[in-house]
């Protein structure tokens, strides 16, 4: 057996072992995520069991180095453990910001200090992180965030607002973009860290056309911060910011699909009696299948240290619009039974809340006209795009 | 027509100017949603249309009604559609008004209307999908009436319905269009459960369950076994009307959305500077111009009682739902987070838009009836 | 009975005497259209007296007045007879630049003598006219035109190239756009009439992907012209051209639908086997019925006056784009059979041929690119459009 | 799969060397476009795959192939759709020799197509949809062997295939996979009438009507009445394969226009720098990417002998049939009047894909497959 086989027999075993069966059944919906935090309730023993025994080996982030609270594998032991864990059907231990957006960010552009003294308290599960990325007056165009951050000698005084921090409310901390120079749009930019805990911060939850609220307004009133809370300097926080987009978007494309996976929507709606709606699912179900396909190339490329810079652009873009149109989908499916919004026959208006949320993917995390530009830019390399 | 005459651009305006003022989302769809109105709309405005003539545009003049048409009818909705305004016009002055027509229970039920008392429903669909011709709800026979047993949702205003046109089978079997009886059931029927429900628009829709309901013999609406005559006058009105509505939804969601295109800036721009959006706009501005010409010619020819007028009522519904459905993406998408946002009237749009265009059939439903009859 | 009941009863009669039975029957491609002009060759002597009985009572262009060899009708009788031509299935009598392009803009822009002198051939169907307009540089461009016309004192010299000239070798006149002054790009374009017998006017088909050749280029070589041949004033073309445009795109829009007019593409079809492509052609037809139902009011407004000036452009793009479709579609239906490039079956490959020409379709006479932005700047009033 | 092997990077190096070099548009469609060629395609080119092996890149090592599978071939037909490189790699290389894989046919055969010598076709369709369980040709079982009765059409290179495969019944009815019998016809076989077709895309497909055509037992492939199994791997890989070429086809077509865009003037502008042309390119070339993942994939399940291989082969034919129409589309229209010129090259891309993405079904064949098989 080559080192290789004997990794992928062990860790099937240890997952066997290891994976408490509830923990292998498939979400039903996002609200089955284990997010962490100080502020966490686990919903189940399993829960909590699966998070810690996984946490336990750095398998919450199997790649990151074993000094960070990571599992130290290679790229292709990292990649059996995927498999494995495709295999049984098992869920993600934990849905973290800070191990899809912050840590990579970290990773790159973290002092030592930081890494240790922040990276391994996201591996456990610890600690809860929101972005602060967006401002009402910031939108697409993200450099133009104002939220004034101050140097104040022996901590930063932060000013301002920000405007659709997913789940602010119940994050522990915050990693932010701050203005701390006026005299450059990107260049006055820097990348900050501090604890919502923190005298000055109140978040007010947005309700959305979903009835859900899942961002919120975060407000910044003379919050206090210490000075090596500043990750990749001051005035070049602009690098990390976009570093950590392209994560992002990886994050948000690998979600394409929602909690679709690469199920077929036709098998998942059953019966379709109308011939023109089952004509439009099949051909969704082309695309998404296409997609599925794709998406597994990319996500090899990039482990492999292959993958196009803009890459993430056009997955985010592919995917999110395609989740628009299984959604869009759905409610044909569902008729007249999937317009009531809350009853209890549809759980809440469930279909149909899940619908309007969708359309929010094209817009956050970078609207779908943001990453076409991208690729245009990037990729296509086209004129003044 | 094509073109208004002077009295439907007197019309138009009229309607216009009532439902810009009386009508708007905060006054009305806001207002009653926020308060957790039962009926979704308000009674005061129904009655100002009673007092504007609006409730009897579709009721002969001879019965009390300013018999106009489905044209006329149409300019109406499609402010109804811009405003988002929630009333009872659609189902009571435009559908049930036409299904009564002509036999013999105007007398009953267009004193109520024209007075903006009554308030009429609607219920066809057994299923999640619209399907008017698998109607199983029973009515059988019973002394000198009838009695039904059966289900019934997606029944728009059922609730608040002093009437309720009620579809059943007194022959033949689900799937034929023969042996369908319209009854006129009123509000409180022994027997009869109401389950009222919300729709993701805030309207307000009811499920019906019939238990041994006995109707008289003189609820039946045209004939025992004809009801798919009355049905389909009922329905042709209906759709037309919501085509015309969901062009004004349409209209509304698109002009919104040119004017945030107008005052958004990003990048030191104006957003309705980038060439992208701009083509995107004028591409949907296109096919809302195409709807409304559709809407309106499917109401030319039901006023005309033209042989096309089934074929065009078709093309019509399919066609708004469409460039509705449209619009309300291209809208809440252009408007990026704040288009999210419950607070801001776009996605009322992208809501309405959702159950309108479901409503008698969505339109890959009309979509269908284009191909089967034109047989292929 | 009014006077237009009385019209419509003697247009009736009238008609049922003079239009000859062969042109009641649809046209079963563009090939069975008359063009007219001194090299036309009638097809039939229905064609010839058609034409003959109808340009003796100016109903080639019944709202033109009667001096400049119209009918003289009121908008009210015009549409009468139209509606009564429609009633019997007449053809047109006759399909010509001048009637739709030209005329118009002599009609506003035109001396007295030059209406006079001009119309009354063109209501005849005497004269055959084809549009100078696009060059090889300036293509969406239209202004950037470099065809030089010089003041040669008692008359025009004019040399330079022109592209895309639907039917050069065919027609008898030209009406061109040059170039009078360097110093403006829109402000220095002439609107210039002048004979393609006249020396040193030369054109060579160009082959089309379909393998037709309906356009050529077109060369002047120090072609003279008489002064008295510009149209709305020497640098002043621009204008003309501009509003020579819009009818250009009125006529495209109207026949939109090429020769498909209001027929259900499914009923054309015949039995459709495969259930997507009939969901696909249900839902062309539903965008195709409505679309015939947007050009009657269309027609109604502009006869009315009442049409935006940029409409035409709407109607352009939206039936251009449908019929390129409504192929895409035949094509589908045709499956194997109409891959058919050259064989006897498929008449010399017609499907394919018609298929490809309609590419052209939102090209020629303005973009779709072009129509959006028109929409977008003059009816949306965006800005910067 | 989803990453190439050093192997296959190195394979597809040589054909895209090899195929950009002889294989240009220039040098070969045009040249036996424009020349008339009966065959539509260079024999010599045709030898030069030979030489490199690349005849045989689907026979098995041991017949003296080069043992690969459908991934490498789909790198290869790439580079041939990228040049629109006409040749008989795919019928034959690909679908004919996958077809002939271990039914014993392959010492007849194998030489023949390793050495360029031997061109082969696949005769399926009897209408102008394919539809493969619908086979009706009769072969009537006669002494020692078969007589063949009925007709074909689609059948491409089949005035210049050496080697026919002929679908035929031999027992069920239409519509049955049972019963069909696949048969290795050869060339000049007594009563075989041969209509030579020219398609749009200039590439040739024959009409072939079969007149009591007397074939031997032995020319039988695979078992009789089970010829479903040799014909769906046959059919399998010409499919993976053509979604391969459809994406070169794609690819070509898009990087044309790309570098149009970057090179085209209008307004004082390059036209690239117009936004609504950058998103839409954009789009476009997400597309292919992800139609070139699907085709990638289907290739790699066909090579594992995975049971999801069928449901992604249809999977990525539709999608790169779909994404290639885009491309084509976009690509004539942002090319402006040039591009419906015979004389620039887009236009010889859209009738390529018209002719490529029918072969053996087109996207709502493969949509409908997928569909069925998942059972919906």
């Amino acid at each position: 057996m080559t080192d290789l086989e004997t990794f992928r027999a062990e860790t099937r075993a240890w997952l066997e072992v290891n994976c408490p069966p509830e923990m292998r059944e498939p979400m039903k919906s996002e609200d089955d995520a284990c997010w962490g935090g100080r502020k966490w309730t686990f919903q189940s023993d399993a829960q909590r069991q699966w998070l810690e025994v996984m946490a336990e080996r750095g398998w919450t982030v199997p790649d990151w180095p074993k000094d960070y609270g990571g599992g130290g594998l290679l790229p292709a032991e990292s990649k059996v453990l995927r498999e494995e864990l495709r295999a049984i059907g098992a869920r993600s231990p934990l849905t973290s910001f800070g191990i899809s957006m912050l840590g990579p960010a970290l990773l790159k552009y973290g002092t030592e200090e930081q890494k240790r003294r922040f990276l391994p308290e996201i591996a456990r599960g610890e600690i809860r992180w929101c972005q602060g990325y967006s401002e009402p007056g910031a939108g697409s165009d993200l450099a133009g965030l104002q939220t004034k951050c101050e140097d104040r000698g022996d901590h930063w005084l932060v000013n301002g607002q920000k405007v659709w921090t997913s789940y602010a409310d119940q994050a522990d901390w915050i990693f932010c973009l701050v203005r701390t120079s006026a005299e450059s749009k990107q260049g006055g930019i820097s990348f900050l860290l501090f604890d919502m805990e923190s005298p000055g911060v109140s978040t007010k939850p947005i309700l959305l056309i979903s009835g859900y609220s899942p961002f919120c307004e975060t407000f910044f009133d003379d919050v206090k911060v210490p000075k090596d809370q500043v990750v990749g300097g001051v005035n070049r926080g602009w690098d990390v910011a976009k570093y950590l987009l392209q994560h992002e978007r990886e994050m948000i494309s690998g979600m394409g699909l929602g909690g679709g996976g690469s199920a077929l929507l036709g098998k998942l709606l059953g019966t379709i009696e109308d011939p023109f709606l089952r004509a439009e699912v099949a051909a969704f179900d082309v695309d998404a299948l296409a997609f599925t396909a794709m998406s597994e190339h990319f996500l090899d490329q990039l482990k492999a240290g292959e993958a196009h810079p803009a890459m993430p652009s056009m997955m985010k873009y592919s995917g999110t619009e395609l989740n628009k149109r299984r959604h869009e989908l759905i409610m044909a499916a569902g008729g007249s039974d999937t317009l009531e919004w809350d009853s209890e026959r549809t759980r809440g208006g469930k279909p149909a809340r899940e619908w309007l949320r969708t359309k929010a993917n094209s817009i956050e995390g970078g609207t779908s006209e943001i990453q076409l530009g991208i690729v245009a830019k990037h990729i296509l390399r086209l004129p003044g795009a | 027509m094509t073109l208004l005459t002077d009295d439907q651009k007197q019309l138009q305006d009229m309607a216009r100017t009532f439902l810009g003022e009386e009508g708007t989302i905060k006054q009305q769809l806001r207002h009653w949603r926020d308060t957790g109105c039962k009926d979704g709309f308000g009674h005061g405005l129904w009655k100002q249309f009673a007092e504007l003539g609006l409730t009897g545009v579709a009721i002969p003049e001879d019965q009390g009604g300013l018999g106009l048409g489905a044209t006329e009818a149409a300019l109406v909705l499609e402010e109804i559609g811009r405003n988002l305004t929630p009333s009872p016009f659609l189902t009571t002055a435009v559908a049930a008004a036409k299904g009564l027509e002509g036999t013999g229970q105007g007398e009953r039920w267009f004193p109520g209307i024209l007075a903006g008392d009554t308030v009429a429903a609607l219920a066809i669909d057994e299923g999640k999908h619209h399907a008017p011709e698998q109607v199983a709800l029973e009515a059988r026979r019973q002394g000198n009436g009838f009695v039904l047993n059966g289900a019934k949702q997606f029944v728009v205003h059922g609730a608040s319905a002093d009437l309720v046109l009620v579809v059943a089978r007194t022959g033949g079997s689900p799937g034929e269009r023969e042996g369908v009886t319209l009854f006129a059931v009123e509000r409180g029927a022994s027997g009869l459960d109401v389950e009222n429900v919300t729709l993701t628009d805030s309207s307000k829709a009811a499920r019906l369950t019939f238990h041994d309901v006995a109707v008289d013999a003189d609820a039946v609406v045209g004939e025992v076994d004809g009801g798919w005559t009355p049905l389909s006058r009922a329905l042709a009105a209906g759709r037309a009307g919501s085509a015309a509505e969901l062009v004004g939804v349409a209209a509304g969601a698109s002009d919104m959305t040119v004017d945030y295109l107008k005052a958004r800036k990003q990048f030191g721009r104006l957003i309705g500077e980038f060439q992208a959006l701009q083509h995107r706009a004028a591409h949907l501005h296109s096919e809302i111009e195409i709807a409304r010409a559709a809407a309106w010619k499917a109401a030319e020819l039901l006023d005309r009682d033209a042989p096309q007028a089934e074929l065009m009522v078709y093309v019509a519904k399919a066609k708004a739902a469409r460039s509705a459905s449209l619009a309300v993406q291209e809208g809440v998408q252009m408007h990026g987070g704040i288009g999210m946002t419950d607070e801001h009237d776009i996605g009322l749009y992208m809501k309405r838009e959702a159950v309108l265009g479901s409503l008698w059939g969505d339109w890959r439903y009309h979509a269908r009836q284009v191909a089967e009859l034109s047989g292929y």
